[in-house]
């Protein structure tokens, strides 16, 4: 075991795949010798050079476009792109080339393509710097989405996003980067669509992405001090969506909060809620409750933007909102 | 590089192929056989077959949606492509793909593609893919006037020219995207005067001149195998009338002019007086064209549907 | 009241609100003399000349890019996209730019713009233009969406879409250009937000979107016959939302179906189910249910076309899918 | 054109405004007094003055995220653009933009924008506007070595030369985009080189030097305002050091070089020799700005936050 941060241990997922097969690249902005604007690519262009770890021009239309490229030649390709607010210019490879190409080709190719991108929502970075879309690309047949939450899941998922013959959009959180894990010394993988309960619960199951799992579990501490008992689940990868975890947690609990720090209307708070009620209906004391930012720009001001992101105390307010709680 | 009597054959060959081939395509769309559209490649066979006639089975090749025409210059079966435009099980793309997707993987045809210009830059990684494998393969991307606008082309010329891609863009200029004459999107009367602003050569020619886009393209294509980078050449051509099987009515060139400036009877009197080819072959050539696009037609229209279970085959490898 | 179709319609809503206001202008690409890909712009040009109805170069993001510019300087702009399809290249100025710069700006500007684009699905064009893409843009604070699903409605849309003041997609449906309506021959308007009861009926709560309309109606139809009394609710606008006509009528009838042309996961669905799942839970008979396309890229073979695109048969199945059907 | 002293005054007053607005956001910043990041303008500030002093209150200018430097010269407030910085209620955008997003449209400054290179075709749309208007009104859109290479700024190269709107476009090579050299990311050695690609004159100046860029932009800004198009101007430049107060260490020019080509020492050499100002003078503007900026400081650091109520307006009008 050996202690990293979350951005060193996305790092050393690259770095170790990157050993493994030579025919991997790393494409973005100030990925190379600068290291990536957040670290994360550090070291890489020393270890593998600038043909492999390849800066380039500020275009991420052009980025994600040349990594497709070298994909379906048989280059599984990294692209960063510096904030997931630039997948906006990225969206045409993104949506309708990556995880359409081998399809309508029939299954001629495969791309394998990861596009690594952060969230910077709650940093202060203002509106066109802290959004997470993830819910634009759960909405694409052909992607697949992950969230890592933590330092450990963030390696093991890099490395399958990176093995994954199929386009993946690797969602991290700025917010994250820092926090610590302990990280096994030998080789492993965390496979896509496989939920981790992070703590087992009776009264409520609560889902949350990326950044909010650490809050969530906070959430529940507090809430085991008030006797009522959660369950956190962290679905890991959103596209494929493990949701038979989630439904077995609900049918236990028969409550669902959701958690996410994107905006609420047309999140993915909505998805999961209605897969749950579609398959556990009955099993449900009353509706799913989501956990979400307001339908508003990000704004700047520290003041404001920390009453939009949601935090420990809302998360608890929703798992204490349900009329018969058990507790 | 100089051209094999057989090769010139097989240029007039595909040419004609690619004349039928689009006008069953129109047929075909007329009689009801297939949906959503079409977009003929008659009258610019002669730029398709001049770049492609530069290129090795191992070169890559890219195109728009108009593409039905790079697809035969770069080998691909017309029984897979007409099946393919059908919505044919036996398609090359099971039928998933359509007029717009055709693409052919092993005889290094990467594909059409319907989104203009969105397949410039996957053409530049791929391009770049070539130059790390250093076999001296090279990438051939079409596309026109139209995508020439689009920012991802401007992007791809930069990154290509820095990095020194063995990449050849062929803009198409047929004058017209849908209904927009090139003087109304255009700032520069050449588009291959783009090329200035990037540091990489651009090359104007008549696109329906076998020779001349033969010729401009070798040139680019030695120039990208030796590692000196991108070319940019305009193949100046026209269009024969409808942007689309679907479009209304003419608004490119009309017939006449089209008549007038039809590359293949050009091509074809040009090979008879170099000796090339007799009269009598070149009637040998056409009717095989003719007989391989009608056996592809047959082939096509007797094949299956696919089954409902292919919409959830191939999303994932 | 005189008869027009639906692509005509919107065309006579462009042409009067041009008319009464000289700085609208309209942009986009064959959308001058050549009158539109569909034809919806035909006339304008002639009547309005080439400076205010403007051809542009095939350049979608400069295009939506420039219509804001011309809006923030009190020019009323109305961009148009072949196909939403292609909004993909534009997502930066439709989603980072438009929605957002009148709040960064703490509201020194207004950004009067509309995005005018139409959904292909159904048509054969293949998985790069079939798309119906509106899930997107519910998922951005600031933005308004409308799907018109007949003429008049289209028509009473297209002219709010212009006089608001604040950036619009208005998505229409190429599969509904050449349906036919009356048209009043005064001027009238449709509210934003405002849905509207198609049919009544006491059993099932139909929420239908663009194209999905007309079927809605006809599975109705062909419902009644079999004694289930469905309501019909279109809501026109998706973004704003009229959820409580959708709610008062789920009150009523205590289930619901949603039918979108979009895939389901992330669609739209999701969205609607959830909240009236958090409004009225009680209400519910069972979980509401969702009509929509499958998670695949559209195919462009017809038949496999014909399986993805939901039809009338989904409808009605979907209607008489629950447990304890009353009729 | 011709500069008035009071004109040229007035050009220092603003730069060394600029540097000291700059000082004393990467200061508060040190201080935490905001979070994000802000990316100062320092050492180039003879740029953004040597363009704004050959606009009217009517023209426009568009920024981007280091954008602080075109506001001043606007004639933004620094007390607005203090407290915006700082998220205060009093900010010229409420608190709601922070350091990238700046703006003041009553005096003709529409903004910083943190999507680069996103705010270029908006800037086309502006001009596109005032050509309509045909008031005579220009617009200036100030942008990056960076910046450049995004798709958007192309197209709106060849939308604008094509429709000959008044804008100038300003691209400030300062040689890096965060940590990328123009070396690696550029396909010519001057970004000024792009304009022979798309038909419009392209100038190359020392943007440290005000009176080379005053008088290349004056030229241009003369054409726009005849109705002759737009220009591309290239305005060489250095950064102080690092990106931004957030950024990991020096990746630009190291300070010693940054010293050596201080525009504002530079400018008051000038001003001293052609008389316009007596040295006793130039302190007297030297501390009039600083006083304006300490002013600036303490009125953003009092102002208040906004209130939650904040969260909901200004995002329908
Ligand atoms: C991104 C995008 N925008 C618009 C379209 C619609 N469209 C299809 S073909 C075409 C014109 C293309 O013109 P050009 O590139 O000159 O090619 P040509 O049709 O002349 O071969 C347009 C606008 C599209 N398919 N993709
Ligand atoms: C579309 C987009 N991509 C990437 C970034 C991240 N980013 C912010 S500034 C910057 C570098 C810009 O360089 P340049 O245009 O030269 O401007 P400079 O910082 O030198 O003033 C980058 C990559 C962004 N804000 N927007
Ligand atoms: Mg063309
Ligand atoms: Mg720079």
């Amino acid at each position: 075991m050996h202690e990293l941060t979350y951005a060193q241990a996305i790092n050393e997922g690259i770095r170790e795949e990157m050993r493994r097969n030579q025919k991997i690249m790393v494409l973005g902005e100030d990925v190379g010798k600068y290291g990536g604007v957040f670290g994360v690519t550090r070291g890489l262009f020393d270890e593998f050079g600038g043909e492999r770890v390849r800066d380039c021009p500020l275009n991420e239309a052009a980025i994600v476009s040349f990594a497709i490229g070298l994909a379906i030649q048989g280059r599984p390709a990294i692209a960063e792109l510096e904030f997931m607010d630039f997948t906006t210019f990225a969206m045409d490879p993104i949506t309708n080339q990556a995880p359409k190409l081998r399809y309508f080709w029939g299954g001629q190719v495969s791309v394998p393509l990861t596009v690594r991108t952060p969230i910077a929502a709650g940093l202060g970075f203002g509106t066109q710097h802290s959004q997470s879309l993830e819910a634009w690309l759960i909405h694409v047949p052909g992607l697949k989405v992950a969230m890592p939450s933590n330092a450990y899941d963030a390696k093991g998922l890099i490395k399958s996003a990176i093995r994954d013959p199929n386009p993946v959009v690797f969602a991290e959180s700025i917010g994250l980067y820092a926090t610590k894990g302990q990280i096994p010394d030998e080789d492993y993988t965390i496979p896509f669509g496989k939920a981790e309960i992070k703590r087992k619960g009776d009264d409520v199951t609560l889902v949350a992405l990326g950044l909010l799992v650490p809050k969530a579990l906070k959430a529940a501490e507090e809430l085991a001090g008030r006797g009522v008992d959660v369950e956190v689940i962290d679905p890991r990868t959103v596209a494929p969506l493990d949701i038979e975890t989630i439904i077995a947690s609900v049918k236990k609990t028969g409550r669902l909060v959701i958690a996410h720090v994107a905006s609420k209307t047309g999140g993915i708070g909505a998805e999961i809620a209605q897969q749950v009620v579609e398959r556990a209906f009955d099993s449900l004391d009353g509706p799913p409750v989501r956990v979400a930012a307001p339908d508003v720009p990000i704004a700047a001001s520290a003041q404001l933007e920390s009453a939009i992101i949601p935090d420990v105390a809302d998360i608890v307010k929703a798992c204490l909102s349900f009329r018969n709680a058990r507790a | 590089m100089t051209l094999s009597d057989e090769q010139q054959i097989e240029a007039l060959r595909r040419m004609w192929q690619i004349r039928f081939f689009e006008e069953a395509a129109i047929r075909l769309y007329g009689e009801g056989r297939y949906r959503g559209s079409t977009h003929p490649y008659i009258a610019q066979e002669a730029t398709a077959l001049g770049v492609c006639a530069t290129l090795r089975p191992t070169d890559q090749v890219l195109a728009t949606y108009r593409g039905h025409g790079a697809a035969i210059a770069k080998g691909a079966d017309p029984r897979g492509m007409m099946a393919e435009l059908l919505g044919k099980a036996t398609g090359m793309c099971k039928g998933k793909g359509g007029s717009m997707h055709m693409s052919q993987t092993d005889v290094g045809f990467l594909g059409c593609n319907a989104i203009v210009a969105g397949h410039i830059p996957i053409a530049g990684g791929v391009a770049l893919a070539q130059k790390l494998d250093d076999t001296g393969a090279v990438t051939a991307v079409f596309f026109g006037d139209g995508a020439s606008c689009e920012g991802v082309f401007y992007e791809t010329l930069n990154m290509a020219t820095l990095w020194k891609l063995p990449l050849l863009f062929v803009v198409e200029n047929n004058e017209y995207a849908i209904s927009t004459h090139v003087s109304e999107s255009i700032s520069v009367p050449n588009i291959s005067m783009r090329a200035q602003g990037f540091g990489l050569p651009g090359v104007t020619v008549d696109g329906r001149d076998f020779y001349a886009v033969y010729d401009a393209a070798g040139e680019a294509v030695a120039r990208a195998r030796r590692g000196d980078g991108p070319t940019l050449l305009e193949a100046k051509t026209v269009r024969w009338g409808r942007h689309s099987a679907v479009a209304a009515g003419p608004a490119g060139a009309n017939i006449d002019k089209w008549k007038l400036t039809d590359p293949i009877p050009r091509f074809k009197q040009e090979l008879l007086q170099r000796g090339v080819v007799s009269e009598a072959q070149i009637s040998d050539i056409e009717r095989d064209a003719k007989a391989t696009i009608d056996d592809a037609v047959a082939f096509a229209i007797e094949s299956p549907y696919p089954e409902l279970s292919e919409l959830q085959t191939d999303m994932y490898a």
